[in-house]
C-alpha cells in the first residue's frame, strides 16, 4: 500500500522541465527529454557519450575511484580516530593540524596533487581521499570519545585487557558514530570524483564525462551524467543507512 | 575472607587547582559471605568509595585489605555492578554474560555453557538470545547479576542496582538477589539509599554523612529471613534505623 | 536628441577557460563572439548559434597573421639531453604523420573524429550532426606544417612580444633580446636530425627505456598528427618502422601507447589530454609529462617561469576561427568593427570570449581589436 | 599554563617542508618556504599575486560570495526543513526529489549554472548555494522531527496555539541541530567556493587566485592561497562552534 | 466541580493492523477540591488515561465531563505535569513559568509578577533566573508544578511527578504538594505506582489493573492529616491497601 505521493514532483517536474525546454527551445539551457532519455536508456552504448564510453562504463570507472579513495580513507582515518579518541597526548599533537588542512576544500589540492602524484589514478584518489578523511576521521573520534565510560569500566573489573576493551568495547561502541562518518565520507568522496576527474590526462568517468560534453555544449549528456551521478549516489546512500539498520539498531533502540 | 577499608579519604581535583573531598577517613570490614549495605544520601560519595574498593579509582590515602593484605588495583576476587546501565546493547544476553568468561580467556563453548548456568541462576533462560533493548529494566539488572557472577567472583559490590526500577520490580528483584546470595555465598556490598531497601537485605548497615562521607553509624539489623516488609517488626527496624540516622551527626536530611 | 560621440569605442573581452563553455555561452546570450581553436568554431553554425567571420589567418592587419604559429611540439629539455634518439623518434614520426595528414585529409579528419567524441553525433536539440562531418568541414581552415623555418620562428617571438606588454612574463623571458629569446625557448635540433633519419630511411633505434613517457596534447584537430599516428600505427610500423602503439585498441581515445622503433618496444608512453595549454605545461614542470602538443604561448609561459622546456618543431599554423552570434549583422571584419561600435555607443559594448589570457586566440584577437581601434575592457 | 604539544606537528611539518623543499629543488613541486611567507605577511599587497589584487581583496570576494549563497541556502532550507519536518505530506512530496538531487556534486552544475545564470556572481552564489543547501535542510528536518513531544503537549496543555508552538517551542528546540547545519552548510560552501571561482568570467577570488596561479605554475601563490583557505574556514567554524557553546548549552547540559 | 470520567476504553491501533487496547471502561469521579491517587502497575495505561482526560488523546469510547458537561478536547480548567522531564532547557525558571501566560496573551511584565508568585510558593524565589540544568531533579519537578499552577487551572493532573527522585527528595516534594494543595485548593488526580506515595498524599485512591486497566478498588484514606509515614497508623493503611490490591481481581503484580 505504497502512496503515491512520493512521485507527484518528479513527475510534476518532468512535466514542466518538458514544457519548458518546449518554451525556452535552447538546447544549452534545457535540452528535451527527447534528448536526455535516449542517453539514459541505453546506458551501455557508446553512441551517446562522444567517444568517452558508454554511461555504464564510465560509472563504473568512477565508482572504482571512489572505492580506493573511500577504502584507503578510512584505513588511515579509523586508526588514526582510535589513537586520538584514546590518547590525549595523540590528539594534542594532530589536532591542531588538523582542523587547519580540514576546510581546505579538496579541489584545492588539485594543483599540488598533480605535482606531487603526477597524472593518473594516484592524484585521483587522493582527490578523494581528501574528501572522505575528514568526516571519517572526526566521527571516528567523536565515536571513541563518547563511548560509555561504564561501558570501559565494566570491562575491566571483569579482567579485560587494553587490547579486549579496543577491541570488544571501543570498535563496537563507536561502531554507529564511526558508520556515520563513513557514511558522510562516502558522499562528499562521491562529490569529489567529479572535480578529480577533471584532472587532465583523464578519458573516464562520469565527472570527465560532464566536463568532456560541456567542451562541446553537449547540455543534454551533461544532464544524463547528473542523473546517474543522483541515482548511484542514492543507492549508495541507502545501503549506508540499510547498514545501520541491520547492524546498529541497537543504538537507537537503547534506552 | 575479610575486606578491610581502612582510612579511605579521596580528595577530588577540580579545575581551578581546587580539590573536592569526596570521602574522609572511612574505614569497616566486611566479613564473609556478609551482605552490607552503605546508606547515604544522594551525591554523599557512596559509588566513590565502590570505585576504590573495586580499583576502579584511586583513594588519596588509606587502604583496601583482603585477609589483611593490601589490594591495589583491580582484583579478580571482586565484581562490581554499576548504577548506571551497563550491558552491552550489541551482544545478546548471553554474550553479555560471556564477556568476562572471554577476556579470562575461557573457551567460547565453555564460556557459553557457563553464562546458561548464571542465566538460570537469575531466571533468564529464554532470553540468551535476545539484545539488551528487547528487555525490561529489571531483566537488564538481572543480566549485570548473571554477568558478574560468571566470572566466579568472591565479593559483589553493588551500586544501587535497583534504583531506576519501579517499586513492585525492585521489590521482586530484592528478593531474588537474597536467594542468589544463599546459594552461591557471595560477600555483597550494596550501596543504596532507600533505607526500606537496605533495611530488607542487609546483615549490617553502613550508613555514611552527606559529603565528605564519613562513617555516622553501623547498624546490624537483627531480622530474621525471610523478612516481611508490610509486617510490624519489620516497620519497628526500619523506624529505629529512620531515628538513628536523623541524628545531627548523621545529616542524612 | 543628438547621442553624445563615444568617448571610446570599446568591446568586453573575457576569458573562458579554454574553449569548453563557448558554445553555451552564446548558446545563451551571454556573449557576442568567440574566437577558439578548431573544432569549437565549427559547432557555432551545426548548433544553430552563430557563424563563423573568418579564419584566424584573415584576422587583420592584412597579411600579419597569415601562417601564424599556433600549436607545437615542446619536449623537457633535460630529456632532450638524455634520452635525443627518443626525441628524434618522437619528432620523425609527427613528421610522418603530418605529411600524412596533408595528403590525406578526409581520413585524417575522420580519425580525428573518432578520437575527439567516438565519431559520434554532437546533438544541439533539434539538430544531430555527425562528428565526422564537422571535423572534415574544419579541417581545411588548419595547415599542418612542421619546419621551424624563419618566419615561422619570428611568428614566434611576436607572441613573445605581445605576453610580455601583457605583463605575462616575469621571469628569465622578461627583458630579453629576441636573440637570447630564441636561444632559450627553441632547439630545433630534433627536428632537423629527424628530417636526416627520414631522408635516409632508417630511424636510429633509441635505446630502451625502463621510464614511462608522458606526452601532453590538446582535444583540437590541430593534433591530428598525434591522432592519426597512434591511430594508423600500423601504416607507420610498416613503411617506416616507427610507431606509437595503442595498447588499448578498441578505445577511441587511448590513454597508453607504446613506441615501437624498428620492431622493437623502446617505452611505454602515457597520452595526456589537456583542456588547455597551462595545465599541461605546469605537468611537465614537475616533469609529470616529458613532452607536450601544444599552443606556443603557454610554452613561452612556461619557459619564462623556469621550466625547462624547449619548443622542438610546428605541429600547425593557422586553425582558429571568429564566431558571432547569429543576431551579428557582421560578414567580415570591416563590418564587425562597426557593430562593435554601435554596440558601444549604444552602452551595450560586444562581449568577446577567448580561452585564457595569453592564449594565442587571446593575443590576436587584442591585437586586431586594438588595430581597429576598439579599445578592451576586461571583466 | 597552554601545553606546546600542540604546536610539536605544525613545526615539524614547517621545518620538514623546508628541508623537502631543499632536497627536491623544484619550486614547481615543493617551494620552499622564503617564497610562500613573503607572500602570507603582505596580506595586502598585490605584488604577489600576479596583478589579481591582494589576498586580504580576494579573501574579501570569496566571503562575500560564500557569505551569499550560504545566506539564500539557509533561507529556502530552514522554512522548508521547518515545513517538512511538521507536516508529514509535503516531506513526502518532496523527498524522493531531494533525496536524488542531494548525492549531485555542486561542481556538476558548473555547466547548467552558466547556462541558466550566466557569467557573474548568481552562478557562483547557484553552486555556494547547492552546496550548504542540503545539510541545512536535512537538519532542520531532523531538529523538528526530533523534537521531544513532551514539550509540544505541555505547550498545548498551556493553551499554545499552533504560530506559538512553532515560535516558541519547535524554532526553540530544532535550533541546536539547525545550528549544527548551518555549521557544516557553511563548511561546504566554502569548499564550494573554489569550484565556483573556477567558473569563467570570474577574475577575483581565493578560487580564481589559485586556478591562476597554477595556469603559470606559481605553486608558493597556490600554497599561500590554500594557507589562508585553512585560517578562515578555521576561523568561521569556531565562529559557529563559539555560538553553539553561547546560546545551546542547554543541550548538552540537559539531562 | 465535578470531574467525570465515564466508560473511557481505548484501544491502540498498532502496525499490522492489530489493537491494543490500554483503558477498558474506566469510571469514576472526583470532587471538588479533592485528592485522587491513580494506583496501578507500570504500563497498565495510567498515563493514557491522564492524557485523555486531559485532552491529548482521543478516548476510543466513553467520555469526560466536568459539573456533567461533556468537554471535548483540552480546556483550560485543566493543567497536565508529565511524568518526563518537560521544562524548556532554553527557558529561564521565570520564563518557564510565564509561558502559559505569555501563550495565553497576558502582558510580559505582567506575567512575571504572576510567576514570582508561583515561583515563591513552591519555594525558588532565588533561583528566577537559573536555567533548567542547573537545577536537581527535585527543583525541577517544582518549577513544573509552578509552570502549571500559574495558568490558574481548577484540575492538576499529575503524572508520576516524583518518580525520578530519590527518596528523600521525593518525600519533601510530597510534603510540599499537601501544602500547595491546601493553600490553593485545587483538584488533583496524581497517578504514581507507589502505594507509600498514594497512602501519603491521597483522599482516596483508584486502583488499576494490569493491561487492560480496569478500576479495581477504589478505597478511601480515612488518615487525618498531617500524616506520619513511620507511625504505626500509617503502616497499618498502608497493609490494609497492599492486602486490598494483592486480591486476584486487581492483580497488580
Ligand atoms: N571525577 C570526579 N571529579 C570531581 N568530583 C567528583 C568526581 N566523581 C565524583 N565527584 C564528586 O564526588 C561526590 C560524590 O560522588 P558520588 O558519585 O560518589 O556520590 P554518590 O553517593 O554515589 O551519589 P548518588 O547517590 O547520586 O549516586 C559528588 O559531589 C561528586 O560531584
Ligand atoms: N501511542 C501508542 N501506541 C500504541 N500503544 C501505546 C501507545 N501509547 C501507549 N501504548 C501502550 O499502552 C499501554 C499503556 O501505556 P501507558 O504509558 O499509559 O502506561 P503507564 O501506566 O503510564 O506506564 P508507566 O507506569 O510505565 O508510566 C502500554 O502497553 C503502552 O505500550
Ligand atoms: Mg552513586
Ligand atoms: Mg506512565
Amino acid at each position: 500500500m505504497r502512496s503515491p505521493v512520493p512521485l507527484l514532483l518528479p513527475v510534476l517536474l518532468i512535466v514542466g522541465w518538458e514544457v519548458a525546454a518546449h518554451f525556452i527551445d535552447n538546447p544549452f539551457i534545457l535540452p528535451s527529454l527527447t534528448t536526455v532519455i535516449p542517453i539514459l536508456l541505453h546506458p551501455f552504448s557508446d553512441k551517446f557519450t562522444l567517444g568517452t564510453g558508454s554511461l555504464v562504463d564510465n560509472a563504473a570507472v568512477s565508482l572504482f575511484r571512489v572505492a580506493l579513495g573511500f577504502a584507503l580513507a578510512a584505513l588511515i582515518a579509523i586508526p588514526l580516530g582510535i589513537g586520538m579518541g584514546r590518547s590525549a597526548l595523540l590528539n594534542n599533537i594532530l589536532d591542531a593540524t588538523i582542523e587547519l588542512l580540514r576546510p581546505i576544500p579538496p579541489l584545492a589540492w588539485v594543483p599540488l596533487a598533480l605535482a606531487w602524484f603526477k597524472i593518473g589514478l594516484v592524484s585521483i584518489v587522493f582527490i578523494i581521499l581528501i574528501g572522505a578523511f575528514f568526516p571519517i576521521l572526526l566521527n571516528t573520534i567523536d565515536g571513541v570519545k563518547s563511548i560509555k565510560r561504564t561501558w570501559v569500566e565494566v570491562a575491566l573489573t571483569l579482567g579485560a585487557r587494553e587490547s579486549d576493551i579496543l577491541g570488544k568495547v571501543i570498535l563496537h561502541g563507536a561502531a554507529p558514530t564511526i558508520w556515520t562518518g563513513l557514511r558522510v565520507g562516502f558522499g562528499i568522496s562521491w562529490m569529489c570524483v567529479v572535480a578529480a576527474e577533471w584532472l587532465p590526462g583523464t578519458t573516464r568517468g562520469l565527472g570527465y564525462l560532464i566536463l568532456y560534453a560541456y567542451n562541446f555544449g553537449q547540455t543534454n549528456v551533461i544532464i544524463a551524467g547528473m542523473v546517474i551521478i543522483g541515482i548511484i549516489g542514492i543507492v549508495i546512500d541507502q545501503v549506508f543507512k540499510a547498514g545501520e539498520r541491520r547492524w546498529f539498531s541497537w543504538r537507537a533502540l537503547e534506552r | 575472607m575479610t575486606l578491610t577499608i581502612r582510612n579511605i579519604t579521596k580528595d577530588f581535583l577540580v579545575p581551578g587547582d581546587q580539590s573536592i573531598c569526596a570521602l574522609s577517613e572511612i574505614t569497616f570490614s566486611v566479613a564473609d559471605e556478609e551482605f552490607v549495605s552503605v546508606l547515604g544520601p544522594s551525591g554523599c560519595g557512596k559509588t566513590t568509595l565502590l570505585r576504590i574498593i573495586a580499583g576502579l579509582e584511586y583513594a588519596t590515602s588509606g587502604s583496601i585489605e583482603i585477609n589483611g593484605e593490601i589490594i591495589s588495583g583491580r582484583s579478580p576476587r571482586m565484581a562490581m555492578i554499576f548504577q548506571e546501565y551497563s550491558l552491552y546493547p550489541w551482544r545478546t544476553v548471553r554474550d553479555n554474560v560471556t564477556f568476562g568468561l572471554e577476556v579470562g580467556g575461557m573457551h567460547k563453548s565453555q564460556a557459553r555453557e557457563v553464562a546458561q548456568t548464571y542465566l538460570h541462576l537469575v531466571g533468564l533462560d529464554d532470553f540468551a538470545d535476545r539484545y539488551p533493548h528487547e528487555l525490561s529494566g529489571g531483566m537488564r539488572q538481572r543480566v549485570t547479576v548473571a554477568r558478574a557472577l560468571a566470572i566466579k567472583p568472591q565479593i559483589l559490590l553493588m551500586d544501587e542496582p535497583f534504583g531506576a526500577l519501579d517499586a513492585q520490580t525492585r521489590n521482586r528483584l530484592q528478593e531474588e538477589l537474597l536467594e542468589i546470595w544463599e546459594k552461591t555465598k557471595k560477600t555483597i556490598i550494596f550501596v543504596t539509599h532507600s533505607v526500606d531497601e537496605a533495611v530488607y537485605l542487609a546483615d549490617r548497615l553502613i550508613v555514611l554523612t552527606s559529603r565528605p562521607a564519613r562513617v555516622c553509624e553501623v547498624i546490624p539489623i537483627h531480622l530474621a529471613r525471610p523478612r516481611d516488609r508490610t509486617g510490624q517488626e519489620f516497620a519497628r527496624v526500619r523506624r529505629q534505623v529512620l531515628d538513628l540516622i536523623a541524628q545531627p551527626k548523621c545529616s542524612l536530611q | 536628441i543628438t547621442p553624445s560621440p563615444p568617448a571610446e569605442n570599446r568591446v568586453s573581452l573575457i576569458q573562458a577557460r579554454g574553449t569548453g563553455p563557448m558554445p553555451t555561452l552564446l548558446g545563451t546570450g551571454q556573449i557576442d563572439a568567440y574566437i577558439a581553436w578548431q573544432p569549437t568554431p565549427e559547432v557555432a553554425p551545426l548548433a544553430g548559434i552563430g557563424k563563423v567571420l573568418l579564419y584566424s589567418g584573415d584576422l587583420p592587419p592584412e597579411g600579419k597573421w597569415k601562417n601564424h604559429p599556433c600549436c607545437v611540439l615542446s619536449a623537457r629539455q633535460d630529456t632532450i639531453a638524455e634520452q635525443p634518439d627518443l626525441v628524434n623518434a618522437i619528432s620523425a614520426l609527427t613528421i610522418l604523420s603530418t605529411r600524412y595528414v596533408t595528403e590525406h585529409p578526409d581520413e585524417s579528419a575522420e580519425i580525428v573524429a573518432d578520437w575527439l567524441a567516438g565519431k559520434g553525433n554532437f546533438t544541439y536539440g533539434n539538430v544531430s550532426v555527425s562528428s565526422v562531418d564537422v571535423l572534415k568541414q574544419a579541417f581545411p581552415t588548419v595547415k599542418f606544417v612542421n619546419e621551424p623555418t624563419g618566419p615561422w620562428i619570428n611568428g614566434n617571438i611576436e607572441f613573445v612580444h605581445a605576453l610580455r606588454e601583457l605583463g605575462v612574463l616575469t621571469g628569465s623571458l622578461a627583458n630579453t633580446t629576441d636573440e637570447e629569446t630564441i636561444a632559450i625557448l627553441f632547439d630545433t635540433g630534433p627536428y632537423y636530425q629527424a628530417k636526416a633519419m627520414i631522408e635516409s630511411g632508417t630511424i636510429i633505434t633509441p635505446p630502451s627505456s625502463g621510464k614511462e613517457i608522458g606526452i601532453g596534447y590538446l582535444n583540437s584537430d590541430h593534433d591530428a598528427a598525434l591522432f592519426v599516428a597512434v591511430k594508423n600505427w600500423q601504416y607507420f610500423n610498416d613503411n617506416y618502422g616507427i610507431a606509437l602503439k595503442p595498447v588499448d585498441r578498441t578505445t577511441s581515445k587511448p590513454e597508453k601507447a607504446e613506441l615501437i622503433v624498428n620492431g622493437q618496444k623502446i617505452a611505454n608512453v602515457r597520452l595526456v589530454p589537456g583542456d588547455a595549454g597551462p595545465q599541461l605545461m605546469q605537468l611537465a614542470s614537475t616533469n609529470a609529462i616529458q613532452m607536450a602538443y601544444v599552443g606556443n604561448p603557454p610554452v613561452i609561459a612556461a619557459a619564462d617561469k623556469g621550466t625547462p622546456i624547449k619548443i622542438v618543431l610546428a605541429i600547425n599554423t593557422e586553425g582558429s576561427g571568429v564566431v558571432v552570434s547569429k543576431e551579428s549583422p557582421a560578414t567580415d571584419w570591416k563590418s564587425f568593427v562597426d557593430w562593435a561600435k554601435a554596440r558601444s555607443a549604444a552602452g551595450k559594448p560586444l562581449v568577446i570570449a577567448a580561452p585564457g589570457k595569453g592564449s594565442i586566440q587571446d593575443v590576436m584577437i587584442r591585437y586586431s581589436l586594438e588595430e581597429s581601434d576598439l579599445s578592451i575592457i576586461e571583466e
